[in-house]
């Protein structure tokens, strides 16, 4: 399981606003949707981030994810945090799955 | 309760279930999962199913994919429903058809088991007294 | 055809699924067979089956009790269909509904496999050119 | 498989008609009563006779069975040969099943 603790020595720096920075659309569902207290949202990165950067700049704006075991995907794949990313991508973070 | 029968009336078999079988097929397996009323001992007055639903289909169409090389299958069917379900509703029908049963079987009793680790659908349970979004167990989906 | 969806419609599920299905499971496996157009390339036109009642319905009972000793299932719907079948359509259905699906897939399977080995029921097949009763290669029942 | 050559040796002499013969009902279904040109009959057995007399006598009446790999069943159940019998058992001969 790609969780969130191994994400984080994924990500080395992040910093948000930069020129040239990526806006990805960020997706929530079910519990996360809760955590989250929103169901989308849309988030900047810089240039040549990864999905893990990306997915750990989530989580410092949305503390209380943390306390979930997460899955997430960048356009509608199930990502390992190493994926590139590029403006417009679709980043969702989510639980694991309950369907069925 | 059991039952048993006999009978020279058609027998009606759903509609998903029909929708898998070509003229070659002998065998439909169909696995139908529904809200159970009670779990773990505990009473849930019902359910709701929510879905990343581009991405969930995109899920389901790999199961498929996936199944039909790894089984000697047909044709599989999978329907899992979204939004509020009370107890004893399907949420979930998955028919595989199969020239043999034993393929038949196998196969939807894998495409189940996938479909609840990697598909990106979640419950939530609503009790009287109180509610909870279920979270899987199931580890790596890459 | 294959197909996968999402809906936030109610899934049509047949009686017989469903007439197995007590509060307390969550799965219910159903095998449905039918009458195949092609058997080893010959063309079948239609079906007629033909049973030994009292003691076919004597036998799946039989069925039932052991499966719901061999097996962790709640309930358990044997149908089968006699006369004249057209190509198509359901000669038998098995549902089995237990509260977790590994014991119904199982039992299922068995269930099939052992009515095709011990209920008096014999089939005719009606082709183009000809028609025969299907002999069973099945061993002792005793 | 109790089949029709075992069966064979467990009788060892059949006679009809004999004073207090028994009364079986026999029954044929699909490839046996195909053969028969029968649905059922009525058998006379003499007393003491076990089902696979009885079956070896029905061999007897209807020879064209014996091209068929059978089974039997005395009362509903399926039978060895080796079942005592009474008058109005229901005595049935039929082919390896195929339902399903």
């Amino acid at each position: 399981m790609i969780g969130l603790y191994s994400l984080r020595h994924i990500c080395k720096n992040v910093s948000v606003g930069e020129p040239g920075s990526l806006k990805l659309k960020v997706l929530f569902f079910g519990a996360t949707a809760e955590a989250a207290g929103t169901r989308s949202t849309v988030l900047e990165i810089p240039p040549g981030a990864a999905s893990g950067n990306a997915l750990k700049k989530v989580l410092e704006l949305y503390p209380e994810l943390a306390s979930h075991k997460l899955l997430f995907s960048v356009n509608q794949t199930y990502a390992r945090g190493d994926e590139p990313l590029n403006t417009g991508d679709e980043l969702a973070v989510f639980t694991a799955v309950s369907g069925g | 309760m059991d039952f048993f029968e006999l009978t020279t009336d058609p027998i009606d078999i759903t509609s998903v279930s029909r929708r898998v079988i070509p003229p070659e097929c002998g065998a439909t397996v169909t696995l139908d999962g529904y809200v159970r009323k009670f779990t773990k001992g505990r009473e849930t007055l019902y359910l709701i199913y929510e879905a990343y639903e581009p991405m969930a289909l995109k899920e389901m169409q790999k199961l498929i994919l996936q199944a039909k090389t790894d089984f000697e299958i047909s044709n599989v069917g999978i329907v899992h429903r979204l939004g509020r379900l009370e107890i004893g509703e399907t949420s979930v029908a998955i028919s595989v058809a199969a020239p043999h049963r034993r393929a038949a079987f196998a196969a939807c009793e894998w495409l189940i088991r996938e479909l609840k680790r990697t598909v990106p659908i979640w419950k939530k349970e609503v009790y009287a007294d109180g509610e909870e979004w279920i979270e899987g167990d199931r580890g790596a989906v890459v």
